[in-house]
């Protein structure tokens, strides 16, 4: 099988106008993903599908990711020549900056027909608030269907064009998406035997503790 | 007078009796022709009890407790065959599967029937708010009323017939044949959608299977050449030899509509395969999904009572009744031999169903009209070529046999190769 | 606080549909507490007499928020939670997991655990088919019989399992980079009487039933699945190949010592239930054949690397994904390590859920006695739909 | 012909139901209060702790380490350490509180202990109609002898003792060197190997 | 005795015939008429052919009655979940009742005032051996145009319930 | 007033209810079984006559019965199935919709 | 067409305790003196001890360990119980067996209204009790005794089909000695319709998340975190 760099070259030539980046992994299992933007990701899903060299016809997992806001200290070094005519002084620079939040979604595709694999396919969405709308994989790999729904259960990614997007797991008067990582979990411990910090916490707002001493 | 005095008054009188044939003989000399072997107390034993009950009331009352009595023994005999039966099937079902079944509740678990009853008695009694809550009391009732009276024309000894009727088995399949309303009603009151389903399940049953099972007896009635079932197990008397019994189950066109009759009495009784009404897997407990405490174990009671109802009729129509299989074992009552074979045909119910699934509803019809009806339409004309060719002896025996057989055995292949050609075992292969 | 009391049986809810063309669909609702949904799953289903004219599977009824327990808690610790996903076959979800942490860590296995792996992943996968096939039958409405056969076996398979494992169904067994404890001579004496005992038993079943006309006509040519939906809609496993496609990860990934082992792949041909029931029996007899050799050929050693870390365990930074042919399909997971002891993200990839995709496409044009044993063949566990 | 399928169904299942009588292959029930479970030497169910000598209290090998409170993947187990007057720990558990109720029996808390103090026990009738006081186990209702781990887990005791004796000695051999070290120099010895 | 048993089987099948005709629930019009059609079996019963009880029986409970309810399950409106039907039009109950109410008002006196030739001492035996040869050998001709009949009838209501309209 | 009378009587009166029901009320279904009750009283007088009529009548009572009863449930099937396929196209089973016959 | 949902028995449910009995020491006097007491009380006890028909009804994990304790090696059969009955109108014992999630416990409530008076509850395994492993867990009930009573607490992740067994033997003692959970005042007093509240699914959590009426755990107190 072609290697993802091959496959990043191959898409780019086919599709001037789309952003095809390449997501190196560090672990040793060091499968690099192909990011590509939200606008082309249907045609390149359906050209990786279609493609006789890659013949990507299996969509063996997607799943969401959350990444939230993140706040990344940069320190830059800047060294000054001193005027004076003494070594340079080197000033460190501290700047603190927002990495904005935003959600992904993994496709991990594989060839039953030529039986190899995989190519992971990363697609972002803008924000984790208001632009959090994605093209649905459903009509090039079926099996996204039930996938997609559950991604936009958990963590609140809508699909353009998925046939029957509604939750699949939580009831539906459910508000929240659990799986995000600022999940705040609704506070119903009130009796734990064994508490543990913030289990305790709740269970005291709870149940005023009484006065006397001892395991209960 | 006071109960304890009647029965006080009653005991002493059976106790007075002297309990010899002759003297009982002399009792109730109508019911005790000369001539009979020694055995004929005990086929009489019934009876005689009877009569030392009834015996000394006047002539109009005596027809009345006689009747009551026969009501009051069917019922009593037959509740505790329930008992027995459920016990029965859940520990037969048990060893099929590897393990003894109920064996806690008394010794070997043999009152567990009484403790289910004991529940089943004490347990709320639901009716659903929406319900029609009239029909859903009638159901029940209704269903164990009409399974009860089909008792009334099984001849279940030798002079136990508790009424003879001229057309007793047209009685018996036209008590038989309104069961299916109560299933409709008890599907329809519960205000259910799986008890509607299966009240219309029940419905397509009932119109297909009651055709078979009213024509696999057709050829019996005509060997016999009597609709009254006394009539039949007569015709059944006597043996070949004295080993071979004239039972209509060994004759070709008996034996074909021994196994429509039986095939359809499954059906007929919602037992596994056929048991659609009820089926778990797909309409939690059908018709009686919405019937709860003692409602449901009448429900359960008349299920059983129908299936030993259509045993003790197959076991008249077809296997010789309360005849002995030998002659030679003739001595044993009549009504003994009656209870094993009822017994046995019980057994089979339950053998059936410890092994097989359960059929779909079109394809339950589809047997019954495109297999059990010709067959038994073929069946009838085998049945009259049997009757035609009785004076056939010797060498045109066998030519009878051969053509008999060939009338039963090759329709059943014809139409079993087209089964065949749509479902069959398959190969596979390899990657 | 008290809320409408709505008691039909399955709490369903019921509604009318109209269509004029049709007469008038009945929809009712199947589960979440039904007897043939395997579970707390449910189905509605609109019927046009009996005959299914649409039908929506719901879920969520087990959902045990798996993932998001995986996310709280080290990665030692969500071994035993893997156990519960597919409760059947708790050894192949391990693997499975363990696999995806030591590729993510780069972990290697010593040979005499993964021998132990093979030897533990093929015993469940004569488990699980055994029991689907009793389950399958159960549904067909068999009062038990073919059942109770099957968890006979299941029984002595589970024995091994709790005398190596120490449990029956929570095993918990597997650990990056080994397993937990080694075999002694005398289970694998026993495993090896099971699996010579087990091609009987195979023949004992097929007799009771595979030849049964009953189920020949319930099974076959109902909920056909064509080889295009099939890999479009992601099924895996044995339902995948009974529609014919030959795609078995043991021989495609080759995976732990797989490529060692002398086995074939059963394909079926119409991808229908009863493909899809064959080929699990066909299936099992193979495993009997792999674990044949498996049992002659495990050598001596270790069974955990001596590297590996069972406390404390921090991958760097990375992602990985690891999946086995389980008994149901690919069982995938989906780690994403962020260098702290608790994954940044953990994913399960259920072989369940996805082959209900295609469940409606199966069912439709059936009846409802057909739905429910095409639910039945699919194979499913609910733990590890939901999650 | 049709009907042989049904046919030899019927025959296996008349096969097994005659072979209930006389084939112990073909009756499986164990008649579970009468009989006996046989339950393999690795069988666990909920962990206990085990005590060394005849003081069930005095004799815990728990250290009140608190490790296997921070693994266990249901936070079941929950610790306090025992202090003396003072206010210095005294390395017993003052509280080690199981809820039952919640444990899983992975026995991972077994796996992380390095003092081999918490074992899994076999003892698996323990339905009760009282869940808040029935299912919580305080330490004196989880402290058992290592007889009874003896007697429970021959195999896995007997190496947790060579274990243990082996850790012994070279803690004294270390212990000699610097004699009159503080006892709370004295590091707690490397977790054995999980396989046991 | 048998006059009080004949009474009471009259007040039975007018009884619930009348009833029937007059409800809205027509599932439990239905059961009504079956309680009318096993009180004619009663009757016929009564009269010594019990042949034809049984048939009764066997015939219009067995089979019209389910085929019956099959009809009206199948035919059921989604806006009658009991299966309520409205009632009739005024005029058109008014119109049948009264027209009803004639006939009946011409056939009473038409009967009270015929003299019926005297019956015959003893009930006519009737048993089913004798009915057996009568149908076969006087109504042979009869019997197999009902035959004939019966099965065109059979395959006509197949035919037609079997038809699916087509969508237009 | 002979036995015959009260029978005759019975029969006329099960008739008029018959006709009275199948003209009053417009579901289908319901008019199918007001004639079935019609044909039924119909019966009840051949049997009357064979019961308490002249002699010479007996037998053909009976046999009459039978085949009115056949004649009645093939009826009630051809009536029933009709009932059903009209239903499938119109939706209803009220006769005065139905009263054209055009398709 | 329009089913109506709701099935409700329109009388209230029937107390499911028939007049009290003698009392013990009653017994024994009376005992003292040659009368051997059973009264109609005791024989529906016993009745009811040896024919407890569970719903066939599983959940998760457990409800496999419940299967296999009526398959062949374990039997539950031999008590009389293995007419697992699909419709809860026949059923006695609601075997709650597994995790109940919130989107779940409602029907499982339901079901238990459905069934009929006497009837009774078993928490089988971790989750059933207190929502075990999966307690953390969003969409996890924390045990089903905060919506219905619960008469035998079976621990165990899941339990052994022997753990099974010892609880429904357990279920037995208390039918036979007439004090399951559906009996005891508090339940009963807090339970008069007979009925028990199904809550609502809200927008986070079910509403309500517990019913205090038959909820009333033990106040927790740790001396080291005051």
């Amino acid at each position: 099988m072609e290697t993802p760099e091959q496959i990043q070259a191959r898409l780019a030539a086919r599709f001037p106008a789309a952003a095809v980046t390449l997501v190196p992994n560090p672990a040793p299992a060091g499968m690099a993903a192909l990011l590509v933007d939200a606008a082309h990701a249907r045609q390149i899903a359906f050209f990786l599908r279609e493609d006789p060299e890659l013949k990507l016809d299996y969509c063996s997992n997607a799943t969401g990711i959350d990444w939230p806001e993140k706040e990344i200290v940069e320190t830059t070094r800047s060294t000054l020549a001193d005027p004076a005519g003494g070594p340079p002084r080197t000033i460190e620079q501290k700047t603190k900056r927002i990495q904005p939040g935003y959600l992904e979604v993994v496709y991990h595709l594989y060839s039953m027909a030529r039986k190899h694999g995989p190519v992971i396919l990363r697609v972002r969405t803008g924000n984790r608030t208001d632009q959090v709308t994605l093209p649905s994989l459903t009509p090039v790999w079926r099996s996204c269907e039930f996938q997609e729904r559950e991604i936009y259960d958990l963590f609140g990614i809508t699909f353009e064009g998925h046939p029957d997007l509604r939750r699949l797991l939580m009831w539906d008067e459910f508000t929240g998406h659990p799986m995000r990582k600022d999940y705040v979990e609704p506070d119903d411990y009130e009796w734990e035997p064994t508490p543990h910090e913030e289990v305790l916490e709740k269970a005291k707002r709870h149940y005023a503790a009484p006065e006397k001493e001892g395991t209960p | 007078m006071s109960p304890a005095v009647w029965f006080g008054e009653v005991g002493a009188s059976l106790l007075a009796m002297d309990w010899t044939p002759a003297i009982a003989s002399k009792l109730a000399p109508t019911v005790f022709p000369t001539g009979q072997t020694e055995s004929a107390f005990a086929e009489r034993l019934p009876l005689l009890l009877r009569d030392a009950v009834t015996g000394s009331l006047p002539e109009p009352w005596r027809w009345l407790a006689n009747s009551l009595i026969a009501i009051v023994a069917i019922i009593v005999i037959f509740a505790s065959l329930f008992a027995l039966l459920t016990l029965a099937e859940r520990k037969i079902l048990g060893r099929v599967q590897n393990r003894p079944g109920p064996n806690r509740t008394g010794w070997g678990g043999i009152l567990q029937p009484l403790a289910d009853g004991i529940k089943m008695l004490t347990k709320e009694d639901i009716v659903p708010a929406a319900a029609d809550r009239l029909l859903h009391f009638l159901a029940p009732v209704v269903l164990l009323a009409l399974s009860i009276v089909t008792f009334a024309v099984i001849p279940y000894g030798r002079h136990l017939v508790p009424v003879e009727l001229d057309a007793a088995v047209l009685y018996f399949f036209a008590a038989g044949a309104a069961t299916e309303l109560a299933i409709f009603m008890a599907g329809w009151a519960s205000r259910n959608k799986y008890s509607l389903l299966a009240a219309m399940r029940a419905l397509a049953q009932l119109i297909s299977y009651e055709l078979p099972l009213l024509l696999a007896f057709v050829p019996v009635v005509m060997l016999a050449g009597s609709l009254a079932t006394t009539g039949i197990v007569a015709a059944q008397g006597g043996w070949l030899g004295g080993v071979l019994p004239h039972w209509h189950v060994l004759t070709p066109p008996g034996f074909a509509g021994f196994v429509i009759f039986m095939i359809a009495a499954l059906a007929e009784s919602n037992r596994s395969p056929f048991d659609l009404p009820e089926a778990e897997s797909e309409l939690i407990a059908g018709h009686l999904t919405e019937y709860s405490g003692f409602k449901y174990a009448l429900f359960f009671m008349a299920e059983y009572l129908g299936m030993c109802a259509l045993s003790g009729m197959a076991v008249t129509l077809f296997l010789g009744g309360w005849h002995a299989p030998l002659a030679a074992l003739e001595f044993i009552p009549s009504y003994v031999w009656f209870a094993v074979k009822l017994l046995a045909l019980l057994l089979g119910f339950i053998w059936i169903r410890a092994t097989f699934p359960r059929l779909r509803i079109d394809q339950l019809t589809r047997l019954a009209w495109k297999f059990l009806v010709p067959l038994a339409l073929i069946n009838l004309l085998t049945g009259g070529f049997w009757v035609l060719t009785t004076h056939w002896t010797g060498g045109m025996l066998v030519v009878r046999w051969a053509i008999a057989l060939v009338l039963v055995v090759g329709p059943f292949l014809a139409l079993g190769r087209q089964f065949q050609a749509r479902y069959a075992p398959r190969t596979y292969r390899y990657a | 606080m008290t809320t409408a009391f709505t008691p039909t049986p399955s709490g369903a809810h019921v509604r009318a549909v109209h269509d004029p063309f049709h007469g008038d669909l009945l929809e009712i609702s199947m589960g979440p507490h039904h007897p043939s949904t395997h579970g707390v799953f449910r189905m509605m289903v609109t019927l046009d007499g009996e005959n299914v004219v649409k039908l929506k599977p719901v879920f969520g009824y087990l959902h045990r928020n798996h993932e998001k327990l995986g996310e709280n808690t080290s990665y030692l610790g969500s071994m035993p939670y893997t156990d519960r996903l597919d409760y059947f076959c708790s050894m192949t979800n391990n693997w499975a997991y363990a696999l995806a942490v030591e590729k993510l860590a780069g972990q290697p296995v010593p040979e005499r655990a993964e021998y132990l792996r093979v030897i533990l992943a093929e015993l469940t996968r004569l488990l699980n088919h055994t029991c689907l096939a009793g389950f399958l039958l159960q549904d067909t409405g068999a009062s038990g019989t073919p059942l109770m056969y099957a968890f006979r076996e299941r029984e002595k398979i589970l024995d091994l399992f709790e005398a190596l494992s120490g449990s029956r169904m929570m095993c918990n067994y597997q650990r990056f980079g080994g397993c937990r404890i080694d075999a002694t001579p005398a289970w694998l004496a026993a495993v090896r009487g099971i699996v010579d005992g087990y091609g009987a038993f195979l023949d004992e079943y097929e007799e009771l039933i595979t030849g049964n006309e009953i189920l020949l006509a319930r099974t076959q040519n109902v909920g056909v699945l064509s080889p295009a939906l099939a890999v479009s809609a992601g099924i895996t496993g044995p339902m995948l190949r009974a529609a014919g496609v030959d795609y078995d990860l043991r021989k495609v990934d080759g995976y732990g010592l797989y490529p060692r082992f002398d086995f074939r792949v059963p394909l079926g041909a119409h991808g229908d239930t009863y493909d899809r029931y064959m080929v699990r029996m066909l299936e099992m007899r193979e495993s009997i054949g792999i674990l044949r050799q498996a049992l002659a050929a495990i050598p001596d050693g270790p069974i955990m690397d001596p590297k590996a870390k069972i406390r404390g365990f921090r991958p760097k930074p990375g992602e990985a994904y690891g999946r086995i042919e389980g008994p149901k399909g690919e069982i995938g997971f989906y780690l994403i390590s962020d260098g702290t002891p608790n994954p940044y993200r953990y994913r399960v990839r259920p072989p369940s859920l996805i082959n209900l995709t295609v469940l409606e496409d199966l069912c439709l044009g059936h009846t409802l006695a057909d739905a429910v044993i095409i639910l039945g063949s699919i194979d499913i566990v609910l733990g590890e739909v939901d999650r | 012909m049709l009907g042989t399928g049904l046919l030899k169904g019927l025959a296996v299942t008349a096969k097994n139901f005659v072979g209930s009588f006389h084939d112990p292959k073909r009756y499986t029930t164990v008649e579970y209060p009468e009989q006996p479970t046989k339950l393999p030497e690795n069988y666990r169910n909920f962990p206990f702790l085990v005590f060394d000598g005849e003081q069930p209290i005095d004799g815990l090998r728990c250290v009140a380490c608190k490790i296997c409170e921070a693994e266990c993947p249901p936070q079941c187990i929950y610790i306090i350490p025992d202090r003396d007057e003072k206010g210095r720990p005294t390395k017993k558990p003052k509280v080690f509180d199981l809820d039952v109720s919640v444990c899983m029996s992975c026995q991972i808390c077994v796996e992380v202990c390095p003092f081999d103090a918490i074992k899994m026990d076999q003892h698996f009738e323990i339905a009760t109609a009282d869940r808040f006081n029935g299912l919580l186990l305080h330490r004196e209702d989880l402290a058992k002898s290592d007889a009874y781990y003896h007697s429970i887990h021959p195999t896995e005791a007997a190496q947790v003792d060579e274990i243990l004796a082996e850790a012994k000695r070279k803690a004294e051999a270390k212990a000699k060197p610097a004699a009159p070290a503080a006892p709370a120099a004295v590091k707690p010895p490397e977790p054995p190997a999980p396989a046991v | 005795m048998s006059t009080f048993a004949l009474g009471t089987i009259i007040a039975l099948i007018l009884g619930s015939a009348a009833v029937a005709l007059c409800l809205r629930r027509l599932i439990r019009s239905v059961l009504l008429f079956v309680i009318s059609w096993a009180g004619i079996a009663a009757f016929y019963l009564w009269a010594g052919a019990e042949f034809l009880a049984f048939a009764q029986v066997l015939v219009y409970i067995g089979a019209v009655s389910m085929v019956t309810l099959f009809a009206v399950l199948l035919t059921r409106r989604h806006d009658q979940p009991d299966l309520v039907i409205e009632p009739p039009a005024r005029s058109r109950a008014a119109a049948g009742v009264t027209i009803g109410a004639c006939v009946a008002a011409v056939l009473i006196p038409a009967i009270l005032a015929t003299e019926f030739p005297a019956a015959s001492a003893t009930a006519p035996t009737f048993s089913v051996r004798q009915l057996g040869l009568d149908l076969m050998e006087q109504h042979g001709v009869v019997l197999l145009v009902v035959g004939l009949i019966l099965t065109v009838a059979l395959l006509g209501a197949v035919v037609l319930a079997a038809s699916k309209e087509d969508a237009s | 007033m002979t036995m015959l009378h009260v029978c005759l009587l019975f029969s006329g009166l099960l008739f008029c209810i018959g006709l009275a029901g199948a003209l009053a009320r417009s579901h289908a279904i319901l008019v199918l079984l007001g004639i079935e009750l019609m044909l039924n009283a119909a019966n009840l007088n051949f049997i009357a006559f064979w019961r308490y009529g002249p002699p010479h009548a007996s037998g053909s009572g009976p046999i009459f019965v039978l085949f009115a009863i056949a004649i009645a449930a093939a009826e009630a099937a051809v009536g029933l199935a009709l009932v059903i396929a009209i239903y499938r196209h119109r939706q209803s089973v009220r006769l005065q919709e139905e009263a054209r016959l055009k398709g | 067409m329009i089913m109506p949902d709701a099935a409700r028995p329109e009388t209230p449910a029937p107390s499911p305790v028939p007049a009290p009995g003698p009392s013990d020491a009653e017994r024994d006097e009376l005992r003292r003196h040659g009368i051997l007491l059973t009264s109609i009380h005791e024989l529906a006890n016993w009745g009811r001890s040896h024919s407890v028909w569970p719903l066939q009804f599983g959940l998760a994990c457990c409800a496999i360990e419940m299967i296999a304790a009526s398959m062949a090696r374990f039997d539950i059969a031999r008590f009389g119980s293995e007419v697992f009955r699909p419709s809860p109108r026949q059923a006695d014992l609601l075997i709650v067996s597994g995790t109940v999630t919130k989107k779940m416990a409602p029907q499982v409530i339901r079901l238990w209204n459905q069934m009929p008076e006497p009837k009774y509850c078993i928490a089988m395994g971790a989750c059933a009790i207190s929502g075990g492993p999966f307690k953390q867990g969003y969409n996890v009930l924390k045990g089903i005794d905060r919506f219905i009573p619960v008469d035998v607490y079976i621990p165990g992740c899941p339990p052994r089909p022997e753990a099974l067994l010892h609880g429904l033997m357990e279920l037995q003692d208390q039918i036979r000695a007439g004090r399951t959970a559906a009996s005891r005042p508090t339940v009963k007093a807090a339970q008069a319709s007979g009925d028990y509240p199904v809550p609502d699914f809200g927008p986070e959590d079910l509403e309500p998340p517990a019913n205090p009426a038959i909820w009333q755990p033990p106040a927790l107190v740790r001396p080291d975190k005051p």
